[in-house]
């Protein structure tokens, strides 16, 4: 023993003490112990205020249920707001503060809202708050914001790591007391893959807890023992301190463990993993959870659940009060005031509403039968008791167990209603349980030892026998019955002053009675109209006493009345736990290509395409704008040659004897009579016929054609081949494989690029312009019998080619390249400069391919072909598509060409007004040609072919501009193609 | 009985007994001018600009269950107006407007709260898609406002602007949105109908139309018959369960949408903040609680209630964008079915069926323009011509062509 | 979601990327006299029931597979899952 | 023309390590080849498989050995196997595999797609716990099957080679964040 607070016993290490500090206060306490158990052995009983009202708020239970000591856990990054004290395990170092207080715990200054009560009952703020208007976001809605909310977040990133993982198993328990237990014997003893889950760090559950015998023996060594043998079993998995959170579909349930929340630091490990866990079956054995009785000012420190003040005395070996009392309207109750009186705990009353005879004998302590606690007494904690016969008491703890309530939650979360048993006063699983599902123990309603083990063992002999797997021989434990009678019993109706139903969000009985006044009548509705059950414990002790006033108040059964909906999480839950390892560079994968590291070398700016980082231009010494690496990266391609890094962009190997008629069906344009050796342009449709990728695809052989797609859409290109491939002609031969991994790509351009490339290519292979003109193709090889293809296409408007190797070439194919070019200057050029010099011949991308535009509005409508089916041509012909003054691509550039053109800006006639009537279109993209000397735009506008030469406005009030710009042809460079056929 | 601090003093002085219930609770009457099925935020808003617009006050409300159960009584509560198109643009600025007025009109504190709505760009056609956006907006009267890394930093410094693989740019940010609560929408709605005579009538289930000669002439119910010169569907996430009864099919999917609140805290998020690389917006409500949610899980589906991995999913990115909210705990994961249409964008419009109007297809956006939903849906059953800011909201687009397609996704709902 | 493939037995519904209703398949000939009203229907207009639902699901992250998953769009309960090729095969859909 | 011949880099650059009890290490020198099987060509592959690798046609989800050494020909999708075989010379996956099949199939070059990545030693199914989401027990995932899975957001095909190795391969173009998340799952399992 140690302290006035400590008994003797119970399940803690005293060979060791811990220090840890609450609200800056050196304390200390011993392993085995929470944080709350430790608060109550130093006599510590004021540890919060409440959401509302700012009233002093205790330790009300022992477990995961807690509504009221919550405290902010650990200090700076590791600041961990709003955790029960009931179930954070004690380590040395802990540090612990109270929250939701203005000033200290004790003179809390927000404490001035429970005189206010009166004029904050429920819903008080839907009726007010509205004058002067603009109040409510300057005024009021601060200072609401400020007084409510709970503890406070670090601000700080969160620096602990995280992980997730995915367990099988053929049974999943849910819950180590005792029926949890007896399942997990007879499963694990058939050799069934079991996990066995349980929220707290000791599994046994309430066998830790009480007093029992199992087997003849303590009813805690019985679990410590089941648990070793369990342990032992290669095909069971211990989880202990880890939650299920909740039931998803097709037997998938989610569960947290707590990896390291009892340790004062993570020594680098996952504080905490995510489990997805597969199940066949499933047994919830996850008990009951005790609620209390409504009176007045039950809501004082002090008060507990008399369960908790139990497991308090038993496992912790804490007193919870030097008097404590009992209030109780169940023979379980008493066992609270038996067990505390044979610990040597002063009993002063026991106090019962029930007409009847004493359940037990307690020495010492004042009877009352047929009685009922009407207020009680104290500031910060409770000192004393008044009973409805005027009969006071003098108090420091008053252990009240209004009955228990099965854990249904899980059970619910397919939709399934628990229903009412009338004859142990609660709710218990109803239909519609998640497959694989069955329910055992006290979560069942069987509130005994006894019945908890049987029902356990069976449970699990069923779900074997359900997977065909014999169960081992053996019976379930066996234990005796205790007494669990209970008459209903929720609000002692001659109370004096409030009485609280949710002690977090300060909900009392008037307020139910109000709101039910006010028409919110629908539990749903009252919950909504008075926030009870949405504080962090979610009603868990609270609920079924309110369902009980308001079923009172409307004259209905609480069967009739019902429940609000129990969703996941069943505690909650970190988001950096559900998010794992999921953040900053771990957020999503990085995509690079082979020639990646060359650039980095060369010092390039890289940007996120997707998930691939690419070149974005290669600044050299001198270089202090963008625009100046961009200029020169333009103008040395359009005068020499370029090389860009282009394997981001999707490729598609398709082979088959109907590969030609399927590549027909594909694209809007034809390709069934592509020439071997030859490459085309295609352009696709969705099936709604709106253009959606463009790319071109190559004739490699009769049987054989390699596609390319934009970066972006490469997926969903794949996808919707597969989908046309396998669904809608499954009699073609073709096959699809992805390839845009294998090859690494390089686009070389510019008027020299035939000569460079005539350096690396191998002498057999002919590629002058004859022998190899604009948009042939073909495998050759370079550098000496390397086996490459080369195309020759032009994104740039320039003569140009674009050479693949294999991926594992791609680099040194770089360096080669660079190599070769150095005699005509050649750069590398990124994607700013690729862009420039597309937006320069006017090619569709991204920002003009936005899944918003028909061909006709990019000036292709012609491509789409009338004479064979293909995606998209059917819904293409739709008359909104086609409209006569539709928006059409063109481009766009300044009158005065000093100016800058923003994309984004919309078109507007001049002298039109900013308004959404005459919007006329918009810039798509925009970039500073080097060759025009002008800022240049691209933009979709209405009727822009017949309106060249017009003079709109660029309006960009966003960025403040208004630039009067000229529409001209979106080709602004080498409008006939000259350059790229040389 | 009108609001006021007066009356909540007077009222909590004498032990807060004089409370009024805020609605009657009628018997249906045998007919109606109007029958609006649906009690959630558009019904309820609808009838009561029947009433308040146009005068008609015969006018009932039938909703299956309570008031309120449907959508509005489960999403994160966001309103804003900075959509993209024309056809949707005016519409959600006029809803915007009567946001901006509606708790002085209908005399109850819906908290509507214009903390402002910041939509992050992280490249350069992002950018290029916000500067488009904005001056759509602008060119609406809605306002916006493009924020620069500097100026994002000043209103949320807590933002990853850095993250390693999707780095911040900047933001469109619209000071006016913000957040309302949403329950006390449909209550408060619903306290001005009733009081101007609507009848809203709770726990009376449609269960088939009266259609003679394609003309509909009321509907049937749980509680019986009831006839009616015009009805108008509002019933989101039920709308082809319940069209189907009037024997017609829609351009609708339903799908779940999940979201999450986290425990109360203390203030810690100013506005409303969305992510432009992943799948999560967040705000915090008055409450201290986080709310946000991300993508539709993309099943079909009519259970109100969705799976693990689209909640991981938007909590990665949460912890993407704001690793300093990892310690805050998740409270609750709930899910509400949504009328996902094959443009995204919403109906209200006159069916084939004569006196049969709908409004539905609301995707995820419905509960913003309830006011709007309601003011126009009135407007159509009142004048018999669609009001000009829902025109291009109409049944027969995909027909015509004329889409209203702000994502660019095309026929598939579950990419919208 | 567990998505119990025909090939290779259950898997992760994450492996999965969803289309929508089963017809899809059906695509109209685009030579009908009135294939511009049915592409209209087949493309936009769903039946979208509260029960069993046939629908496609690509195996994406898997065997590339389309299937025609039936599925209760009430419960989640999963009641048939089918080679989407064979589906297609059997409604007479070929070349 | 140039003289330059062009040097080959594998994903990984060679990458091993060892933690714990698991054993990482890039595996190189495989050829991997996919061969897509012609409609109504079912026997006609069947055949060229036996006579060019000596393997019989696996089911989706299975592998078979082969005679040519280190052959596996993987059950990849209905219609299609990858074929992994050992190529001196890596530009001859394509001709071999063609030469071999002939007519019998489509063969597509898949050696530079995959990052290719052995993880061995007694920890291995522990530490894959935290990023598969197969169940590789025993009788689940026995030796030889094979699987395409999605793991950490990277697509990650999966065979079991052995009682406690596992041949991972992966995109190569996000290798670096493939042997990242690997790597963390063994570091998050293994002993301090």
């Amino acid at each position: 023993m140690s302290g006035p607070y400590r008994l003797d016993g119970g399940a803690i290490d005293r060979s060791r003490r811990l220090a840890f500090r609450f609200d800056g206060r050196r304390l200390t306490g011993y392993p085995g112990d929470t944080l709350a158990s430790a608060l109550l052995a130093n006599g510590i009983r004021l540890v919060g205020r409440s959401f509302k009202y700012h009233r002093p708020r205790g330790i009300f239970t022992a477990g995961s249920e807690e509504p009221s000591a919550l405290v902010e856990l650990r200090s700076g990054a590791y600041r961990e707001p709003n955790t029960r004290a009931t179930v954070a395990e004690l380590f040395d170092g802990l540090e612990a503060a109270s929250q939701n207080h203005l000033g200290s715990l004790r003179h809390d200054l927000l404490a001035v809202n429970d005189l206010l009560a009166p004029f904050l009952s429920a819903g008080f703020y839907y009726k007010t708050f509205m004058w002067p208007k603009s109040f409510w976001e300057r005024v009021y809605e601060p200072a609401i914001r400020a007084s409510a909310g709970l503890g406070r977040l670090s601000g700080e990133p969160d620096p602990d790591r995280y992980d997730k993982g995915f367990l099988h198993c053929d049974l999943l328990i849910i819950g180590a007391g005792p029926a949890g237990l007896a399942a997990a014997l007879a499963a694990g003893r058939s050799g069934a893959r079991t996990i066995v889950a349980d929220e707290d760090f000791v599994m046994g559950g309430r066998l830790n807890a009480e007093t029992h015998e199992v087997d003849g023996g303590c009813g805690t060594t019985w679990a410590a023992d089941a648990v070793r043998e369990l342990a032992s079993m290669e095909k069971v998995r211990l989880l202990p301190r880890t939650t299920v959170i909740g039931a998803f579909d097709h037997g998938i349930f989610g569960a947290l463990e707590r990896c390291t929340d009892h340790l004062a630091a993570t020594a680098g490990k996952p504080r905490q993993i995510l489990w997805r866990v597969y199940t066949k079956r499933a047994i919830l054995c996850a008990g009951a959870t005790e609620r209390p009785i409504a009176f007045g000012g039950n809501d004082r420190p002090g008060v507990m659940l008399a369960g908790a003040v139990r497991t308090y005395a038993t496992r912790f070996a804490v007193r919870a009060g030097q008097r404590v009392g009992l209030f109780t309207n169940n023979d379980d109750g008493w066992r609270t005031a038996v067990d505390l009186a044979t610990k040597g705990v002063r009993v002063a009353a026991v106090i019962d509403v029930r007409d009847r005879e004493p359940v037990a004998a307690v020495p010492d302590a004042r009877v009352r039968m047929n009685s009922q606690v009407t207020a009680t007494r104290g500031r910060h904690g409770l000192s004393g008791i008044v009973l409805a016969t005027g009969e006071r008491i003098a108090l420091d703890c008053l252990a009240v167990s209004g009955g228990w309530n099965p854990n249904v939650h899980l059970t619910c979360h397919h939709g399934g209603r628990p229903v009412w048993r009338e004859a142990i006063a609660a709710f218990v699983p109803g239909g519609r349980l998640p497959g694989g599902m069955a329910v055992a123990g006290a979560a069942a309603g069987a509130f005994t030892t006894a019945d908890a083990l049987v029902g356990g063992h069976r449970a699990a002999v069923a779900a074997l026998g359900e997977l065909g797997r014999p169960a081992a021989g053996g019976g379930p434990p066996v234990a005796s019955d205790e007494a669990t009678d209970v008459t209903a019993f929720w609000h002692v109706r001659d109370s004096r002053g409030r009485a609280w139903l949710d002690l977090q969000n300060d909900v009392t009985v008037k307020d139910v009675v109000q709101s039910h006044r006010e028409g919110f009548r629908s539990v749903e509705l009252l919950k909504r109209y008075t926030t009870l059950g949405m504080a962090t414990d979610q009603g868990k002790t609270a609920n079924v006493l309110a369902l009980a006033i308001v079923a009172g108040q409307s004259g209905r059964t609480i069967a009739e009345t019902g429940t609000t909906v129990f969703r996941p999480p069943y505690t909650p839950v970190p988001i950096a736990a559900l998010a794992g390892r999921a953040r900053g560079n771990d957020f999503r994968p990085v995509r690079l290509t082979p020639g990646h590291d060359w650039a980095e070398r060369q010092g390039a700016v890289f940007v996120e395409a997707g998930m691939w980082l690419r070149a974005q231009w290669f600044p050299l010494p001198g270089e202090s704008h963008w625009r100046q690496s961009v200029d020169r990266e333009v103008l040395h391609t359009r005068g020499s040659v370029g090389i860009c890094d282009v394997t981001t962009l999707g490729k598609i190997d398709i082979q088959g004897r109907d590969a030609a008629e399927f590549l027909n069906r594909i694209y809007a344009n034809g390709f069934a009579r592509l020439a071997v050796g030859k490459v085309r342009y295609g352009l696709m449709l969705r099936e709604d016929g709106i253009a959606y990728d463009d790319g071109t695809t190559a004739r490699l052989g009769d049987h054989h054609f390699v596609m390319t797609t934009t970066t972006a859409n490469a997926v969903l290109v794949f996808r919707n081949m597969e989908f046309a491939r396998q669904c809608l002609w499954p009699g073609l031969d073709v096959h699809l494989i992805s390839v845009t991994e294998q090859w690494a790509q390089y686009a070389v351009a510019g008027p020299n690029s035939r000569r460079l490339l005539e350096k690396l290519v191998d002498p057999e292979y002919d590629i002058s312009n004859a022998a190899f003109p604009f948009m042939a193709c073909g495998e050759i090889r370079v550098c000496g019998g390397t086996p490459a293809r080369l195309f020759r296409i032009s994104f740039s408007g320039e003569l140009a080619y674009e050479i693949a190797v294999a991926a594992r070439y791609g680099e040194a194919l770089m360096e080669a390249l660079m190599a070769a070019g150095e005699e005509f200057d050649a750069v590398a050029y990124g994607t700013e400069a690729l862009g420039v010099m597309r937006i320069e011949k006017g090619h569709a991308a991204g920002n003009e391919l936005n899944g918003q535009t028909t061909a006709r509005m990019l000036g292709l409508q012609r491509m789409v072909s009338k004479k064979k089916d293909c995606i998209g041509n059917t819904l293409s012909e739709r008359p909104a598509m086609n409209r006569e003054d539709g928006l059409e691509l063109m481009g766009f550039t300044p009158l005065d060409h000093t100016e800058e053109l923003t994309a984004g800006a919309h078109l507007l006639a001049l002298g039109a007004s900013a308004e959404t009537a005459n919007d006329e279109g918009w810039i798509t993209s925009v970039a500073y040609s080097p060759a025009l000397r002008s800022s240049v735009g691209l933009g979709f506008i209405k009727e822009g072919h017949a309106r060249v030469g017009e003079t709109v406005r660029a309006w960009d009030a966003l960025q403040g501009k208004d630039v009067p710009v000229e529409i001209v042809s979106p080709h602004f460079y080498d409008p006939d193609g000259e350059r790229l056929r040389v | 009985m009108r609001y006021s601090a007066l009356q909540i003093l007077k009222e909590g002085l004498t032990g807060n007994r004089g409370w009024k219930p805020v609605w009657r609770e009628p018997d249906p009457k045998p007919h109606y001018d109007v029958v609006v099925v649906g009690g959630g935020g558009h019904g309820i808003a609808t009838a009561y600009y029947l009433t308040a617009v146009h005068g008609l006050t015969d006018v009932a409300v039938l909703e299956k269950s309570w008031l309120g159960s449907g959508n509005v009584g489960r999403n994160t509560t966001i309103i804003r107006s900075n959509y993209l198109l024309s056809g949707n643009e005016p519409f959600y600025e006029l809803s915007m407007r009567l946001w901006e007025g509606l708790e002085q009109e209908i005399n109850y504190n819906a908290m509507v709260s214009q903390r402002g709505i910041i939509n992050l760009y992280h490249t350069d056609p992002q950018r290029d898609a916000a500067v488009r956006r904005g001056n759509a907006m602008i060119l609406a009267g809605a306002g916006a406002v493009l924020l620069d890394r500097e100026a994002l930093r000043r209103q949320c410094p807590f933002l990853d602007f850095d993250n390693e693989r999707f780095p911040i740019k900047g933001g469109l940010w619209q000071p006016r949105g913000g957040t309302v609560r949403h329950d006390a929408v449909v209550w408060g709605y619903a306290r001005a109908a009733d009081r101007r005579g609507v009848d809203v009538i709770q726990h009376c289930e449609v269960t088939g139309f009266d259609i003679r000669d394609g003309v509909c002439r009321g509907v049937e119910t749980t509680r019986g018959a009831i006839a009616a010169n015009k009805v108008a569907v509002c019933v989101a996430g039920s709308s082809s369960r319940v069209m189907a009864l009037a024997g017609l099919r829609l351009p609708i999917e339903s799908h779940v949408l999940q979201a999450c609140v986290t425990e109360g805290l203390k203030p810690a998020i100013p506005g409303v903040i969305t992510f432009g690389a992943g799948h999560f917006y967040v705000s915090q409500s008055d409450k201290g609680g986080l709310v946000f949610g991300g993508d539709i899980d993309g099943y079909n589906t009519y259970a109100q209630r969705g799976n693990l991995p689209t909640v991981e999913d938007v909590c990665e990115g949460g912890m993407a964008l704001m690793p300093m909210i990892g310690r805050a705990r998740v409270l609750r994961m709930w899910g509400g079915v949504v009328d996902m249409s094959m443009d995204g964008s919403p109906f209200i419009d006159r069916t084939p069926v004569t006196g049969l109007y709908f409004s539905g297809g609301w995707c995820y956006g419905g509960f913003k323009a309830a006011p709007a939903g309601g003011y126009c849906l009135a407007h159509l059953l009142a004048t018999g011509t669609s009001h000009p800011v829902a025109a291009a909201m109409r049944l027969d687009r995909f027909a015509s062509g004329a889409v209203i397609d702000e994502k660019g996704m095309g026929a598939q709902p579950n990419l919208h | 979601m567990i998505i119990d493939h025909p090939l290779l037995g259950p898997r992760d519904a994450a492996e999965f990327v969803y289309l929508g209703d089963a017809s899809l398949i059906d695509r109209p000939d685009w030579q009908d006299e009135d294939a511009a009203r049915q592409f209209h229907d087949y493309l936009h207009v769903r039946d979208n029931p509260a029960g069993e639902h046939r629908e496609l699901w690509f195996h994406e992250h898997g065997d590339r597979s389309w299937l025609v998953v039936t599925r209760n769009t009430l419960t989640h309960e999963i009641i048939r899952v089918e080679l989407a090729r064979d589906v297609a095969l059997s409604l007479g859909r070929g070349r | 023309m140039s003289d330059a011949t062009l040097a080959a880099r594998t994903p990984l650059d060679a990458y091993g390590r060892t933690i714990g009890t698991v054993t990482l290490a890039e595996v190189a020198g495989l050829a991997l080849v996919s061969a897509a099987v012609p409609h109504d060509g079912d026997e006609a592959f069947a055949a060229a498989l036996a006579d060019g690798f000596g393997a019989v046609r696996p089911a989706s989800g299975d592998s078979a050995t082969g005679a040519r050494p280190a052959t596996r020909v993987l059950g990849m999708q209905p219609d299609q196997v990858f074929i992994l075989f050992e190529a001196p010379d890596p530009d001859q996956a394509v001709p071999t595999a063609a030469a071999a099949l002939g007519s019998a199939a489509y063969v597509t070059d898949q050696s530079d797609s995959w990052a290719v990545l052995r993880m061995s030693g007694t920890g291995v199914r522990v530490a894959l716990e935290r990023i598969c989401p197969l169940d590789l027990d025993d009788l689940a995932f026995p030796e030889g099957r094979v699987a395409r899975t999605v793991m950490e957001h990277l697509a990650v095909m999966i065979l079991r080679d052995g009682p406690d190795s596992f041949l991972l391969m992966s995109p190569r173009s996000s290798a670096r964040s493939f042997r990242h998340a690997v790597e963390l799952s063994v570091e998050n399992v293994s002993g301090p």
